[in-house]
Parts: C-alpha cells; structure tokens; sequence
C-alpha cells in the first residue's frame, strides 16, 4: 500500500500532470478560446485606456503650454517693486518661466500682433504698460498663480486666458475622475467574466471532480490542473493583447502623429518590456485567483 | 462465533437519515474482521448502497459509530477523507468512470492519486486489467464500451491500489455469467490474500455457489446474519444482532 | 418459420463500425415480428446494446438495411428521427435519467415532448410508476434513489407511451429477484396486449423461466436464434441466420 | 399513441414550460447572476458611453462657442466694401453673427480689457482699425470661415484662437474616432461573452440535452427554454442596467453640473422612454441572438 503523505516527484508525474492540464486545456477549445478571448479584449482595452489617459493628459498640457499670464503692472511702479516681483515669481516653484517686458517692446509686439492696424505714429508716447509674461510648469496652477501674482504690489492687473482655461481644467479633472471609475469597472468585469468562465468550466466538470474526490484525490490534488488552465488562460490571453496593442501601435501610430502632429507622442515614456511584463503578470493573476475561487466554491460542497 | 480481533469494519448503532427524510438505515450494528467475505443482500432500496457509502464517507452517519480499519469515519475531518479513501477499494454501482480518461488513465488515476511512483504504476495497471479481462480496451473511453466492460474496468480500478478493504456494489449486475463467475473466482482470490471483501448484489447464482457470511437487510436493518449464507434465507446460523 | 406478414423489425446484412474502429456488428440478419418477444443474449461486449442503438438511431449502420415498423431508420432524415424515437419505448443500460427532474417528471418528459395532453399526462404517469413499484418515490429526484430504483424509473419511462415497440437493455441488472420477476411479468403483459419486445439480458433465470425465442450474439454476429430458447445453447429450434 | 405532429397547447403545458424556465433559470443562480451582470455591465457601459459621446460634443462646442473670429478692416476702407463685407457675411450659412464694430468701440473695449493700462488720454487719434466681429454655428467651421473672408477686398487681417481652436479640432476629430472603435469592441466583446456564458450553460447541461434527445425530444422543444432563459438574462440586465443609469444620473448628474457649470448638460435632449426601450431591446436581442446560437452548435453534435 502506497503511503499517501510521502509525495515523490518523478518525470512520469510531471509529464502526467503537464498532459492533464494540455487535455483539459485542448478538449473544449471553444471554451478556451473564449475564455482567452476575453482575457485579450480585457486586457487590451485596459492598454488602450492607459495609453488614452496617458495621451490626454499629454495632451491637455500641450494645449495649455501656451497659455501664459500676464502681469501687467502700475504705471507708477517703482524699480524696487519690479525686482521685488521678479523674485517672487523666481522663487514659485509652479512657475516655469517668468519674462520682463518693457512697455516698449509690448507696444512693438501690438503693433506685430495687429499687424499695422495701430497707427503708432499717431502716438506722442507709449500708452501700454510694462508687464511680466509667466509660464507654469503645469496648466493646472495658473488660476492659483494668478491669484497670488495680483496680490504683489505694483502689479496692476493680472490677464490670461480665464475662461478657456478654466473650462480646460474642469472638462480634464472630470475626464480623470471618469477614466478611473471607467478602469474600477472594467477590472471588476474582467474578473467576474473569467471568473464566471472557469467556475462554468467546473461545474461542466463536476461529476469528474466528485469522482475523483471519491477515489481518494485531495483537493489540492483536483484544483492544480484547473489553476494552471486559469494561468494558462491568462497569460495567453494577456500576450494576445499584447500582440494586439503592438500591432495597433505599428498600424495607427502614424495616423495619430498624422492627425495630431503637435503632440509630441513618441517623446512618451513608456518602458515596453515593462509593461509587456506587467500586463502578462495582470492576466496570469486573473487567471490563477479566478481559478482558485472558482474550483474551491465546487470542491467544498 | 465472534472474535477477539479488532474489527476491520464496525457499525455501532448506526442510523442513516437523508436530507429528504429517508431513513435508509435504521440502528445498523455489524462487525466484519480483517480476512472476512461478506455478501450484503436485500431487496431493491433497503440500504445497501447506503451502508457502504457510509464506509468510505459519501454519506455521514446520522447517529452510530463507525469503525473502518482503526479510523473513526463518522468524526473523520473533511481533510483526512482523500486518505481513508485510497486504503478503499470501491466498485461504485453506477461505476463513476471519468468519461475523458481512458481506461488506462482511469485506472492509473486512482493510483497516481496516492502519490505511486510513475514504474510502479505501468507495471500495476496492466496486470489489473488483465485480471479483469480488459487488457485489449485500455486505450479507449468509456462511452467506448459496452456496459459490462465498463463494470470491468471499475473493478481493476477498485483493484490497482492493493486496498485493504474492497467494497463492491453490484458488481457483476452488467456482465454475463462466464464474467460473473470470473470476477467472483478474483474477488475471492483476493479475499484468500488477506483482503477483506464485503459485496453488495441481487445475484442469486453468486451468493449460493459462494455459500460466505450472508448480510440481510430489509427496509434498513439487519434481519439475518449467517456465516454460511444463500440468497433466500436458508439453513445457514442465524444470528440477527439487531433490527 | 417465416411469416410472410411485413416485419415491426428488420435488420438485413447491417454492419457496425465505431469511429475508433471497433466492428461491433458484423452482418446481422435478423427478423422480428409484431407482437414478438425476443431475448437478446451473449457476453459482454458483444454487440447487443449496439444492436438497440442502431433501431433508435443513436449509432448508424455503417452498412446493411434496417426497418423499424416500416421507417428505413438507417436512411432517416435527422429532422424526421425524434418521431421514430416517440414510437420506441427504451429501457437504456445506464438509464439515462434526467438528474435535474424528479422521477415524475422524468417519465412526463417522454410524454409531454409528443406533444400529449396534460390531462392525459396526470393520468397516465401516475400509472405507469404504480406499475414499476415506485409511486412512492415520485417526487424525489434520480440522485436520491438506489440504483434498482432508478432502473424502475427508466422502465417506467418507457412504457408511459404504450409504445408499439420496447427496446430493454439489461432491464433488471440492479434488481433483485422479486422486482425480476415482477418487471418480466409486466414486461410479458405488455406483450400480450401486442407490443413487440426486444430484451438484452444476462439474467440466465429470466430467459430460462420465460422460454421466449432467443438471439444469441457472438462477437457482432448472431450465432444462434431459438424459438424456445434457455440463456445457455440449448433445446429448442436452431435456425442460425448469419455468422 | 400520441400525433407528434398535432401540438395542441394547454394550460398545464404553458405552464409546464414557464415552471421549465423558471427551473432552469433558478437553478443555476451564480451562473445567472453572472450572465445578468454582464448584460448589465456591458449595457450600463454602453449606456456611459453614449451619454460622454454626447456631453464631449456639447462640451466641446460650448469650449469654443466664445470663439469668434475678428476680421480688421483696412483703415483705407471705403463705406461700399464695408456694404459687401456685411453682405457676403451674411449670406454664409456657417455664420452664426456678424457684427460691425466701429474703431470707437474698439478702443473702449480695449481700454476696457486692459482696464486703463492704455492711457487713452495719449492718444491724439483713435489708433484702432474698424472690424467685424463673427461667429460661426460649428467651430468645426472656424478656419475655412476665417480663410474666405481673408480673401474679401477690404479686409485687413483676420484673427481667432488660431493654434487652439485648431488643436481642439483635431482633438475632437480623433476622439470621435477612437471613440467608434471603442463601440465596435464593446459590442462585439458583449456578444462573445453572453454566447459564451450561455454556451457553458448549454455545455454543462450537454448530457441532459443528449438524454432529452434519446427521448424523442426536437431541436425545438430544447432549445426553447435556453433561448427564453438567454431573454430573459438580456431583459434583466438591459433592466438593470437602466436602474443603474437612472441611479447614477441621480447621484452624480448634480456635481456633474457642479464641476462643469459652464456647460448646460440638462439641455441635452434625451427621450428617456426611448432610450430605455432601446437599451432593453439590445439586451433582448443580444440574449436570445446568443442563445440560439449557443444551443444550435450543441444540437448539432
Ligand atoms: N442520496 C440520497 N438521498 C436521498 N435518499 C436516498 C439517497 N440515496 C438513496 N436514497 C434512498 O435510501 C434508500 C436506500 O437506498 P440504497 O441506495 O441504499 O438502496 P440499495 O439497497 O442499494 O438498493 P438497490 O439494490 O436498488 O441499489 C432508498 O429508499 C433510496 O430511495
Ligand atoms: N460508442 C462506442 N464507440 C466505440 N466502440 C464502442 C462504442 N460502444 C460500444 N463499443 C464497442 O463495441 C462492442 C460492442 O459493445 P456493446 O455495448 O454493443 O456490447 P454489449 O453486448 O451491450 O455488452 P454488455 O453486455 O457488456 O453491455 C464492444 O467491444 C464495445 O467496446
Ligand atoms: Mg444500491
Ligand atoms: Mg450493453
């Protein structure tokens, strides 16, 4: 009599165990071939979300880099209170860029800017104001810049585009708060999917598992097979998706550049072989916890 | 006369009640001793399949103490089960094959489950299958077989571990009389090495060329109890020990 | 002797080959007339379930001609074979027994899909389970029956459409002597109100005691065929057909 | 013997075959659960999907429904060319306003834009040319707008937000389509995985299917109660779905509006009895499309 405690590894159960999870893999093609279907699509729009999400936000500073402020300042303000401002604009850490120009270039750059439309001859002295030209590092601080720019003395009147930016701003914190409620779901989907995919799997099994469990199999001993399928499953559906993304990127990225040709996408930083490796590990990790609970939940009764 | 040896088999008492309100088995005490060939017969749905199903806990006892080969089965932990089981030999009536294993692989299974070294089972599995005579079917599955082969394979099944208890229900109920004969010359080939068989059947034929311990039971109790039993309840000792 | 009357089953030179190559008839000729009873003998794996199959076409004949009560099964349209099956009553070897219903709705089932009245079907259910004994167990579902009650649920099924033939294999494998003998008087009553029966059996008691023609198989072939046969080549009318 | 070919209904046949269903569909609760819920998910999805459709292109119009473009007028230009101009800009169909704005007012807008940085009283003469002052009904229009008056006699030149108005065009442009695509997917990934879940449904219930065959059962009598079941998974969460939405118009609709006051989001016109009727009718069409299907490929074998 075998003493079932001693477990002895051999080839022969190795290649046992390897043609068991094959068989099961390969018998319901159909089945697997959905199941690595959805993982794939899953996957593959969870790619495309991150790649959006990157994009837009790309994007939305792009559209925004060239807003900036202007800081108009007094008539009367005195050559202390200018320097005094340049500092205080040198030492926020938000702001990117900080720029003096003299009244005299600001009416040479009105002049440009309506292109001879001011007769400037007809006037006997400069009536613009000197002003400083501010850049934030990003679109988002320059409300809050404003704010405090036109609390410093000697400073008139602080101008950018308000409203537009504005608006930018609050269409882009709500895109965000969608996007992640959007990836929230799309997660719990794709866990109740391959989830609900392989405990059908089982319970399509569950006359096999009961016998099995009658002739002496432990647990651990029924579900291997069926959390290697999940891994199976996952990490296959998880290259597919890969496949699929760099595909994509191959085919549409010159239509994107094409059509957007001021962001700057392929300056995006995105490390490939991580993150090939951190969406196989997502799909290998649905596979394996959906398994898991699935073939336990039909072990137990 | 009783012995005594421990038990290898032990009903104390035993009373089963199914979800639905059957009481399939009602104060059931038996012993049956390591070496011994018990018949279990009775009418069609008075327990049969319900007292060895007890044995190798599919069923749990509503009330009794059962004692298999040391092990208390009505206390034993979920966790322990698998283990009682692969010291079993069981022919199941409706033989529970894995329908997408070959013979072979059936066979092999419930020896791979106790963790056999891969040598030992190539050498086991096919000389069970010949025992039984299914040697020339070990490829195929069994929705490839006739019912009596299936029979077959689920007794080398029962077989390949070496147990040292093998229970049988209805073993012979698919297979003409030459294989019926064939399989009761193994069962109690087996039984002479030391191995404690306990069969449970409606064929006649069987139990009186047999002439072993004869276990009656009627709606779920024991009414006789002969060591040198028939069928029909003949000239055998009767004991009845409860009912 | 032959009558000239067309026969209710016909099989002329039908041989069987499963896809994994197993001949499982070889050339069968055989005839069976309305009202006939017929046993159908042989060890196992001899083609006997092979050869039912083949009249409700769950296998196809690989070669040869078959009539069933004047339909050329063996060329039936696939459309037209759930109305062939609804004129067999059949008594599978594994049962085949719906495990989601209850044994009342089990045997409903065969009647409610040709389309029969409800009225009809409350009446003549509860009929046909008084005639198998199990009246008692309607309502409880196959997983919570032995298995000669399940095996009288299937019998039950069969019969619920008073059909023109019965197709019964191994019908009293898990029964015991009484129900035996109960299940074959049924069985002989249904014959007498004229349908045609056709039995594969391994139960020597039941051919012998009943003296019916028996078909014997022998490795695909039909070997011997009696008019007043014993399970064992015996006494009566030998007239080998084919082999 | 009964005449298969006679159906005659009755009531306890009706009955019979709801108790079927409703059997079936209760039996396996997880299953269902799941099946509805991806329904649901899916439909709630779709549902999201239109309606951020939609509020993009509102919002996106209403970013740039400020955007005007300001044609300058040459200060040599006579009162007939101003005629024409007015004419031709009013004959345009993408033109929403035109207005005249003399060089007086121009100035007091100036004066009041850079609020008295400009000192007026310098000026001898008005510097500032006349212009008009134009909207157009799309922003899409915009740049050809702005093109074809840069061509009219008169006309000085012709200024708007060129370089964001353009950038947010394209923006739009490509969302737009990507956004299509992500529609395509949805419903294609719906479908694979309602034909999936029902497929293993059927799958797991080959053997009965096999059983119910042997007894004489058509095709039709077993695959009704699976396509019923399929319709119902689709109507429930179609159902479902529509809650879901109702509920999340409800609770998130106010800080909705509260994040984006600027855009008039209750205007957008949505017969909500329709849009139920349509969301319940994909989840119907979808149930049953992929149930019949599913049970087909099963009844074949
Ligand atoms: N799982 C179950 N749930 C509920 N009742 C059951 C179950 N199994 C068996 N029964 C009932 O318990 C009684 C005994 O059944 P059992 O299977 O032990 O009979 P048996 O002696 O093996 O009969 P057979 O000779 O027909 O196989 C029967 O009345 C049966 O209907
Ligand atoms: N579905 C199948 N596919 C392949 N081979 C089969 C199939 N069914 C039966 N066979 C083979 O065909 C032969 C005849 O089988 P059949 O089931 O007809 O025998 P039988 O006479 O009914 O035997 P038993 O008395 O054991 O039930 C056997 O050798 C069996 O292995
Ligand atoms: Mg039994
Ligand atoms: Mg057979």
């Amino acid at each position: 009599m075998k003493n079932g405690a001693t477990i002895i590894l051999d080839w022969g159960k190795l290649k046992f165990f390897l043609g068991e999870v094959l068989r099961n893999f390969s018998r319901n093609t159909g089945m697997q071939v959905t199941a690595i279907g959805t993982v794939a699509i899953t996957i593959v729009l969870l790619g495309l979300f991150l790649f959006v999400r990157g994009a837009l936000a790309d994007v939305g500073s792009r559209l925004l880099d060239q807003i900036e402020v202007s800081a108009y300042l007094r008539t009367d303000v005195t050559p202390a209170q200018v320097t005094a401002i340049a500092h205080f604009l040198a030492e926020d850490p938000r702001i990117a860029s900080a720029r003096f120009v003299p009244k005299k270039q600001a009416l040479a750059e009105l002049r440009e800017r309506t292109k001879g439309t001011i007769d400037t001859a007809l006037l006997t002295e400069n009536p613009l104001p000197d002003k400083f030209r501010i850049k934030t590092h990003v679109p988002d601080d320059v409300p809050a810049v404003a704010a405090s720019i036109r609390r410093l003395s000697g400073v008139d009147n602080v101008v950018y585009g308000q409203k537009i930016v504005q608006r930018l701003l609050q269409l882009g914190a709500v895109l965000r708060r969608i996007g992640i409620a959007v990836i929230v779901v799309f997660f719990a989907v794709a866990g109740i999917i391959i989830s609900n995919t392989i405990r059908l799997t089982v319970f399509a099994r569950r006359r096999e598992i009961a016998i099995m469990q009658l002739v002496g199999a432990t647990g651990t001993y029924i579900r291997l097979p069926f959390i290697c399928e999940g891994l199976l499953d996952g990490v296959i559906g998880a290259l597919l998706a890969v496949a699929l993304l760099a595909a994509a990127r191959i085919a549409l990225w010159p239509r994107l550049l094409e059509a957007l040709p001021w962001v700057q996408l392929a300056g995006m930083p995105v490390d490939a072989r991580l993150l090939v490796a951190q969406l196989v590990a997502v799909g290998a990790a649905i596979g394996v916890v959906a398994s898991w609970i699935s073939v336990g939940r039909h072990l137990r009764t | 006369m009783k012995s005594p040896l421990p038990a290898m088999i032990s009903l104390r008492g035993v009373t089963l009640v199914y979800p639905n309100g059957v009481r399939a088995l009602d104060n059931v005490n038996l012993e049956i001793e390591k070496g011994d060939f018990v018949f279990l017969v009775g009418d069609s749905g008075t327990g049969k399949s319900s007292l060895l199903r007890l044995l190798y806990r599919e069923a749990r006892s509503t009330a009794g103490e059962i004692v298999v080969d040391g092990i208390r089965v009505d206390r034993l932990r979920r966790k322990r089960v698998p283990a009682l089981r692969r010291h079993l030999g069981v022919v199941f009536q409706d033989f529970k094959l894995l329908v997408d294993k070959t013979v072979w692989e059936n066979v092999a299974f419930a020896m791979q489950v106790t963790g056999a070294h891969t040598r030992d089972v190539m050498r086991q599995v096919p000389r069970v299958l010949d025992l039984v005579g299914l040697s020339h079917k070990s490829r195929m599955y069994p929705g490839e077989l006739s019912g009596g082969e299936q029979q077959r394979a689920a007794i080398a099944r029962a077989l390949v571990n070496n147990p040292k208890i093998l229970l049988c229900d209805e073993p012979t109920g698919n297979l003409d009389p030459a294989n019926t004969t064939e399989i009761t010359a193994l069962l109690q080939r087996i039984n002479l090495k030391g191995t404690t068989v306990v069969v449970a059947t409606h064929n006649q034929a069987v139990v009186d060329r047999m002439r072993r311990r004869v276990v009656r039971l009627s709606d779920g109790r024991i009414t006789a109890d002969e060591e040198r039993g028939y069928y029909y309840l003949g000239l055998g000792q009767t004991q009845v020990l409860s009912g």
